[in-house]
């Protein structure tokens, strides 16, 4: 389906991050996540993981799905960090700042695994490396 | 055992300086923090920690002399045709000021976390002005906080009872009882779920619905498709401006919600002309959330050094300024820069993947405590000193007041005495390497 | 009259800033005193030759001795990585053949310029006269003011075959602007004067905080501005000389900005 | 060891009575000195100044150049901003901004322009350490900034309980802990009911809460200035600012110091000077520009300075500066915070503000002058009127209370206008009708000398703060400060007021400390300066009794108490001023 993608701070990801634990599998099991409305998760067949991928296909990452009814339909929500930030769309209107919220994305169901903070680095960012 | 109090916590924009720490041998226990607080706190004990430089050479790292790792820096930046120089906010003022020099002495281009944060709220101070006032004035007076696309509760944890929500300040010796809260979220935050009143609003319509407001505060009914628009009745609308224009003394805090989505300033000016407007019925004022502790600094010492709050161009020998074009996101969505020097800052996690694809081809340095996305990528990383427990300095608070912080104990690197000396350093390397 | 042909040489790395791509400054001047015009990439600055091969040719005379209203520019190539070429210009003829990068034609006030493909940001930015043809689609805040300013393009005319994205002609004061393709946000944001036609569609904020000029949207406008508030109907408007057709509705606004706005907004209905 | 020497120069130096006699002035080791010996003069650093104007280095008393409301302003006007750079040199910062400069180019601005020595008119307390950051920023100048105390509440709650002496006990606590240099009263009670959207009118209205008038603040506080015996007197920015008929409460403020004697306690060793380097004011208005307005609305609105000057004639206790409005961009910054959302509701422009907890306020608004409006004309017209109307021009200050009423790079334009009825003339034909309809400009005929001039540019700032033991004058001891302009005072053409501007705008010269730090506009040098501050005491017990309220109220900050000073090391070249000193403050005690 497609979506919009809000991210946001969560203080579980704040607590993570300022205790320099952003490459531990903790970090993982907290950020790697997208929260859907429970109508959208279960049309979606109530997956473990989803794909979410950047509008104009050239990123994706797969994270864990859960169900919220804190987030309506059509939307999904994923603390800010790595994993949101790569289908985040970089365009930012002439003003510095990307599209953190409302950034249009695609979610399908996968089984491809959830990588850890630093296996995504060297998945998508290794090439010059 | 050594116990320190009145200690400034370097987490968010919050800045509470009544932290209290008791450090003994490898452990540290903290009082008053909250649990951001409390984890980087910790960092100090912490096993993890970047404890000497490093140096990638040929896809290998290793660990590397302190001289070694300075050398490689400036020559980084002096063998670049355009720098780009992150400053990020997680570090003070004096060595914030250091990056600004020195992107000036190179003709740089210097930006920081304000870029990705608050840099359209400051946007929209450009385009309209804004009329607010220090924490204290909401803790004395405030009678109605405004959470619009802010969430405290997982940001900033102790605004609500530090500053805004419970604390019992002169005129609001009841606390919460005083108050009226409102939120404006698409999501059901547990902010929201928290508040007397939440507009759920529709993504990607905080516009429209300020809009709205100021539309009916001038008397005017607003055109009707704004409530499919925005998911929010006009009566809805009506009873929230009516709580606004009853109160005595109310105050909004912006969030990401206002910065980071569509509109970005936009959104930030019609809030702020929001709160203009409002201070011909009663008194209103209106700030920022921020989520970094000297998310502020960076833009009070860039505007009084050179004139520009963030994304700052020296490449003429001047400052200039024009996001979209200057911006650090911007630059490396474009490859408009050929290396970067990342102080205190994740930009390879924070960065859409475009931005972080290039930084890992360019030639990078940066200053860090911890490992992270940023450090795997970079040629050279220098161990950073953590401002607030190791080195005295200064931060802006989110409502642009300055705290000074003084440390409880001192840099653990005998080379260098606080990130601000640390950039002393390479800046004498770089004028060594220019001249 | 002077020809002044302009190739680039090749690819370009970090992005030139070229104020001195205009008949202003190459009037008069011969092929190696054009080379050897300084242009900006990051803090050097480089003889434009680096960059261009330049060819100067003269219709009728010495090429030396034309003034810049009897000069023109032409640009072989893609030069979307070049920023600010005919910034300032006050006479004479740019064409590009290709896209141009961020800055054409800022602060224009005379002459004109063609561009075939798509131009960068800012074009047009604090425009007060001439004509700037965009035959592509453009970026952010064509024709508008430079931040914090509420007075943008007060003169002139820019065309755009395609579509712009967002802040087209905000603080626009005069002139007129002509889209015939989409735009997106904020399009006339703080206009006072002057005229903006969008043929096509746009997202949101049209007219928004506006208080005077006209704006004219053919298409739909997908989230309207609240604070319009409609005033009539009019059949085929003329909105100076701009000739629409069909059945208009005609809007006030904006309200958020005021009590007493005086923006014209019109919507092509159906 | 270095030394300098100015020769054959007409020199002005009103505090030593000299009048454009032409000589020599020594300075050695940044200091002026009556001679230097062979060995010397022969190493000196010479400037022939023959046929020229040499004058002290100027002073500006009232000037919003540092902290947080100024970079309010910075950060809120890009569009000032990127037309008006400086490029870096080898030797110094590059900079933005025309009427909100950024600190480098404010600091080589006002350099290149003969002025050596400014001080910053409002530093909120609670914001001190960005000011003091700004100040320290700052090349070149010397420096020092008063605090706002006029809506304080611990002075406020003093005040009310009638305690003199804890109120300046508070006072004294506060200008040490913030490192500040003077006191300023910005609105008296007016701010505090800004906290509320509302404002005081009249001199006896007491405010919410607090329930004290502004009379009894300035009252107050100048009281408090002369049992502390401070450097400078009371710095008033009276209430109703800005708005038509406010003369009345300004003259009437005025009146309030009248028989409170002014009293300089400060230890410090005086430079030599003929007249008396001592100030006689027991208040010191504030662009008195701004306060002198008539009429009852904008639609009759008129000069009201021949009213206020007319007072200000008949007594001997009152200096202001001028407030002048020389037409362009300015940007309007202000503690006043009521009258910014005054200027607001006008104007409808950008505007920004700031309340600080407990302390006071501030606002900021962008603002062009224009020749074609009625009011702008009347308000160019009123701010020449308090420097022309006032007839002993040692109760006047030339400013324009930056940037405020214009910026202070305009600063040669008004001395033009002072000096030349023709460029005043000139002028008002550009300007709407009422600039000489409205006032009474057009028929004032007076045309200030060279002499007249540094007295309000230099001589009498200096002695107005209580710096005149160091600046503002040439006399044996005082700081080598020194502006040379290409002035030949004997061939002063007032007719061709364009090359005088030019002139006054770019000396040949500006020497500080004995150094040259700008020849003709540019900057060849770039000294740090000193940052001025007070450090008044009181009793041991006083203070104590007085802490331990400060500590009560101190929940209602959202600093802690331990975190509330500045410390030493925001301050670059700290010269503090000790002010009755420890062992004589033991005899304030309770009465």
């Amino acid at each position: 389906m497609q979506a919009m993608l809000n991210t946001g701070s969560t203080i579980e990801e704040g607590r993570l991050a300022k205790g320099g634990s952003k490459l531990t599998e903790e970090y993982t099991q907290e950020c790697a996540v997208c929260e859907m409305n429970p109508v959208d998760f279960q049309a979606m067949g109530s997956p473990q993981r989803v794909l979410i991928s950047a509008m104009d296909g050239r990123h994706s990452v797969s994270v864990y799905a859960y169900a919220a009814d804190s987030v309506e339909r059509g939307q999904i929500f994923m603390p800010r960090a790595i994993w949101a930030n790569v289908v985040v769309d970089p365009e930012t209107f002439s003003t510095g700042s990307p599209l953190y919220k409302g950034s249009p994305v695609r979610v399908e169901a996968t089984f491809e695994d959830v990588l850890n903070a630093g296996d995504l680095v060297l998945k998508l960012y290794a090439r010059g490396r | 055992m050594m116990a320190s109090k009145n200690i400034v916590c370097p987490v968010c924009g919050a800045s509470c300086d009544d932290i209290q720490v008791e450090l003994s041998g490898d452990k540290i226990n903290v009082k008053n923090a909250c649990k951001m607080g409390n984890a980087k706190f910790q960092e100090i004990v912490s096993s993890h920690r970047i404890s000497q430089p490093l140096l990638r050479e040929k896809g290998i790292v290793r660990p590397c002399p302190w001289e070694e790792a300075i050398e490689r820096t400036a020559e980084i930046l002096a063998d670049a045709s355009r720098p780009l120089i992150f400053m990020g906010s997680e570090t003070s003022c004096e060595a914030m000021e250091v990056g600004l020099h020195l992107a000036e002495f190179l003709g740089a281009a210097v930006d920081s976390n304000s870029t990705v944060c608050h840099g359209p709220t400051a946007m929209g101070i450009q385009e309209a002005g804004r009329v607010g006032a220090t924490a204290g004035q909401s803790k004395s007076r405030g009678d109605l906080a405004v959470y619009w696309g802010s969430n405290p509760l997982e940001s900033m944890p102790r605004h609500m009872s530090r500053y805004a929500v419970y604390p019992r300040g002169y005129w609001t010796q009841r606390g919460r009882f005083d108050r009226t809260i409102i939120t404006v979220d698409p999501r059901k935050s547990i902010t929201a779920e928290n508040s007397d009143l939440h507009i759920q609003l529709r993504p990607n319509t905080d516009y429209e619905l300020l809009s709205a407001l100021l539309v009916l505060l001038h008397g005017k009914r607003p055109h009707p498709s704004v409530e499919k628009v925005t998911g929010v009745s006009i009566s809805q609308m009506e009873e929230m401006l009516e709580l606004m224009k009853s109160c005595n003394f109310g105050s909004i805090y912006v969030g990401l919600g206002i910065a980071s989505s569509y509109g970005k300033h936009r959104n930030a000016e019609a809030a702020f002309n929001l709160v203009k407007e409002l201070n011909a019925r009663t008194k209103f004022v209106i700030g920022a959330l921020r989520g970094h502790c000297n998310v502020a600094g960076f833009n009070q010492i860039a505007s009084y050094l050179y004139g520009f709050p963030f994304g700052l161009d020296f490449s003429r020998g001047y400052p200039r300024y024009n996001p979209g074009e200057y911006t650090a996101v911007d630059l490396l969505r474009e490859r408009d820069v050929d290396c970067a020097l990342i102080v205190s800052a994740d930009l390879v996690s924070h960065f859409p993947a475009a931005c972080a694809e290039y930084l890992a081809e360019i030639p990078v340095a940066c200053i860090d405590i911890a490992p992270c996305p940023t450090t795997m990528i970079s040629d050279v990383v220098l161990p950073g000193v953590i401002d607030a427990m190791e080195c005295d300095g200064t931060f802006y608070r989110l409502d642009d007041v300055p705290i000074y912080f003084q440390p409880f104990t001192k840099s653990p690197f005998s080379n260098t005495k606080s990130n601000a000396d640390t950039m002393k350093q390479i800046f004498e390397k770089v004028k060594a390497l220019k001249r | 009259m002077a020809e002044i042909l302009l190739r680039p040489k090749g690819s370009i790395g970090i992005m030139v800033e070229a104020e001195v791509i205009s008949p202003n400054i190459f009037a008069g001047k011969n092929k190696a005193e054009i080379e050897g015009l300084l242009v900006w990439q990051g803090p050097v600055q480089l003889p434009l030759g680096e960059f261009f091969d330049v060819d100067v040719r003269s219709a009728a005379g010495l090429p030396e001795r034309a003034r810049p209203e009897e000069t023109s520019i032409l640009i072989e190539g893609d030069i979307s990585r070049v920023k600010r070429i005919g910034q300032g210009m006050k006479a004479g003829w740019i064409e590009i053949h290709g896209c141009a990068g961020m800055h054409l034609g800022a602060e224009m006030a005379g002459g004109s310029i063609l561009v075939q493909g798509n131009a960068g940001s800012w074009a047009g930015m604090g425009m007060l006269g001439g004509l700037l043809h965009i035959a592509g689609s453009a970026g952010d805040h064509i024709g508008s003011a430079y931040r914090g300013s509420w007075r943008g393009m007060t003169g002139g005319t820019i065309q755009i075959d395609g579509n712009a994205r967002s802040q087209l002609g905000g603080g626009l004061v005069g002139g007129k602007i002509v889209v015939a393709g989409n735009v997106e946000n904020f399009c006339g944001i703080r206009q006072s004067g002057g005229l903006i036609l969008v043929k096509g569609s746009a997202v949101r904020g049209t007219g928004a905080e506006m208080n005077g000029g006209t704006i004219a949207v053919c298409g739909a406008i997908k989230q309207f501005t609240p604070g319009f508030v409609e005033t009539g109907r009019e059949e085929n408007p003329k909105l100076g000389d701009v000739q629409l057709e069909g059945w208009y509705a005609k809007f006030t606004g904006d309200y958020a900005l005021g009590k007493n706005p005086k923006g014209s907004l019109y919507c092509r209905e159906g | 060891m270095s030394a300098t020497i100015i020769r054959n120069g007409c020199v002005f130096d009103p505090l030593n009575g000299i009048n454009g006699d032409v000589l020599d002035i020594f300075i050695r080791d940044g200091k002026v000195v009556s001679s230097l010996t062979g060995a010397e003069q022969r190493d000196a650093t010479i400037i022939d100044a023959g046929g020229k104007t040499v004058m002290p280095g100027g002073v500006d008393s009232h000037s919003h150049v540092a902290g947080a409301k100024v970079n309010a302003g910075r950060l809120m006007r890009p569009e000032d901003h990127y037309k008006s750079v400086r490029t870096k040199t080898g030797i110094t910062h590059g900079g933005s901004g025309y009427t909100v400069p950024s600190v480098y180019k404010q600091g080589y601005d006002y350099a290149a322009m003969g002025y050596t020595t400014v001080f910053e008119a409002a530093m909120p307390p609670l914001e001190a350490r960005h000011t003091h950051e700004e100040m320290r920023s700052t090349p070149i100048l010397d420096m020092g900034a008063y605090m706002v105390f006029g809506n304080n509440w611990f002075v406020m709650r003093y005040l009310k309980e009638g305690d003199i002496e804890k109120a300046a006990a508070y006072v004294a606590w506060m200008m040490r802990t913030h490192k500040a240099y003077g006191i300023k009263c910005v609105n008296p009670a007016g701010v505090e009911n800004w906290g509320w959207a509302k404002n005081v009118r009249g001199l006896d209205e007491p405010n919410i809460h607090f329930e004290v008038t502004p009379r009894e603040l300035i009252r107050g506080l100048a009281k408090v200035n002369e049992m502390l015996g401070l450097p400078m007197s009371l710095h008033l920015h009276a209430n109703n600012l800005g708005h038509p008929g406010n003369w009345e409460i300004a003259r009437d403020s005025l009146m309030i110091t009248s028989g409170i004697v002014p009293k300089n306690k400060s230890e410090l060793e005086w430079a030599e000077t003929k007249e008396s380097a001592r100030r006689r004011q027991s208040v010191y208005l504030a662009h008195a520009q701004f306060s002198a307005y008539g009429g009852t609305s904008w639609r009759d609105f008129c000069s009201g300075a021949p009213e206020l000057a007319g007072y200000i004639n008949q007594v001997d206790d009152v200096v202001i500066d001028s407030g002048c409005v020389p037409f362009g961009p300015a940007t309007t910054m202000t503690g006043d915070g009521p009258a910014q959302h005054d200027l607001y509701m006008l104007t409808g422009q950008k505007w920004s503000n700031t309340d600080v907890e407990l302390e006071c306020g501030s606002g900021v608004l962008s603002l062009t002058y224009l020749k074609s409006s009625p009011v702008h004309s009347v308000q160019w017209a009123i701010g020449l009127e308090v420097m022309l109307l006032i007839d002993d021009p040692w109760k006047t200050i030339m400013t324009t209370d930056h940037p405020n009423g214009g910026i202070f790079t305009q600063y040669p334009q008004l001395i033009t206008w002072l000096m030349s009825k023709k460029a005043r003339d000139d002028t008002a034909r550009e300007c709407h009708k009422w600039a000489y309809d409205k006032s009474s400009l057009g028929g004032v005929d007076r045309e200030m000398s060279l002499y007249e001039m540094a007295i309000v540019t230099r001589a009498n700032p200096a002695r107005t703060i209580g710096m005149a033991y160091r600046k503002g004058h040439l006399g044996i001891g005082a700081d080598g400060d020194v502006t040379v302009y290409d002035i030949d005072p004997g061939k002063l053409n007032l007719n061709d007021t364009t090359a005088l501007t030019a002139r006054l705008a770019r000396p040949d010269y500006t020497v500080k400390d004995g150094r040259i730090v700008a020849r003709q506009g540019e900057i060849v040098a770039v000294p740090e300066g000193r940052r001025y501050y007070c450090r008044p005491y009181v009793g041991d017990a006083l203070e104590k009794e007085m802490l331990s309220d400060v500590k009560d109220w101190f929940k209602y900050y959202t600093v802690g108490f331990a975190n509330y000073p500045v410390p030493d090391k925001y301050l670059k070249n700290p010269v503090a001023i000790p002010v009755n000193k420890p062992l004589e403050a033991e005899a304030m005690v309770r009465r």
